[in-house]
């Protein structure tokens, strides 16, 4: 499957781009977008921690991912 | 009661402040976040504060109907801006009024330091010679 | 840097704020008092306030430096009513900015609390059929 | 020697004024006025307590008084 992943903050400087298509195996859950991701994107392992929205709320590793869901990374947060 | 707002600056300290006041209430305490003028004594320029809009509005939400729960509070409002600050700018106010103060004052630390923590924005800070995503590294 | 005032109603929220508020600061903590509109359930119709003016002063200046000196915090504003006020009005405001925002929570609740308990300040809550002086008895 | 002494809040509606004289022996310390003070006029045995200020500072039992002091009723004060 084809799911496109939204980027913030240094995330986007990273990919270059504030939205991104992956190719993942059906069933896929947020450990393997996140394994995936470190093999194409190696900066992503200097970050202080790296985690992924599923329809806009925190997912966790065994989350599986469908081409429906809403999916982002959130780099470390910083607001305030 | 719960007022979350994610916009462009100006904060307004009095509007956040009026959607909390109320009778009920024997005390209300607030928080203003301010742009420092440093960094590590390296001077900053500006700040540029961007976010996932719909998730940031949600987990702002979700940490204000915790300090109600957890606190007993009675109002809770986040305000957060999303844009370009400059030095002495305000990128966030949350106000808590709560019938017992000592709550009041708990619950807007808990906010404060729970937005820090989950709510998706992030913080470039614009140096004269270059730009930092804030936390971004160990 | 210390603001005190004691004086008539209304405070202003605005100016006790822009008396702390400055870039070296990374957030500034407000303490907001109303008076609420009931006692022990039965509903308050005003509040009035008294005061041993010059002693008032000076016990809120020693507060506010004490504030300073125990939390290392930049600015410390502590301004007090005397008179009459109505239900939902605002008898005391108390800001304080500080480098770290713990330490600005903190300096904000030792200076309410305190107030409380050293400043000569006396407060009648009038009902509809008595008066009382607060905590006058135990 | 003759103090006068001001009331406030409680007090003043105890003593009725909101300034009085009192007469005390040479060299009386606040003990020795609380003492007065609960002998004349014992509705002050009710209140939570009573502190007395000499020059407005807190005066302690021990502190003497004399005639060019400013000295002050203080009932359980309710700031806030």
């Amino acid at each position: 499957m084809t799911i496109n992943i939204l980027t913030f903050g240094i995330a986007r400087d990273i990919i270059g781009s504030s939205t991104f298509d992956m190719s993942l195996p059906e069933g896929a859950s947020v450990a393997d977008l996140k394994q995936h991701l470190l093999e194409q994107y190696p900066r992503f392992i200097s970050l202080a921690s790296l985690m992924i929205a599923v329809n806009a709320e925190y997912g966790v590793e065994t989350t599986i991912l469908t081409e429906k869901d809403e999916i982002a990374l959130i780099p470390p947060v910083a607001g305030g | 009661m719960i007022d979350i707002r994610l916009t462009a600056p100006p904060l307004s300290i009095a509007a956040c402040e009026e959607s909390v006041l109320t009778p009920d209430a024997g005390g209300t305490v607030v928080f203003i976040g301010t742009v420092r003028n440093k960094t590590q004594d390296k001077p900053v320029m500006r700040l540029e504060f961007e976010a996932y809009e719909s998730m940031a509005i949600s987990e702002m939400a979700k940490i204000a109907q915790q300090a109600i729960e957890k606190f007993s509070v009675l109002k809770v409002a986040i305000h957060h801006v999303i844009g370009v600050l400059d030095i002495g700018e305000i990128p966030v106010i949350i106000a808590v009024s709560a019938a017992h103060r000592g709550a009041a004052f708990d619950a807007c630390e808990y906010c404060i330091d729970t937005l820090k923590q989950t709510v998706p924005i992030w913080k470039k800070e614009v140096f004269e010679d270059g730009e930092v995503w804030v936390s971004a590294h160990p």
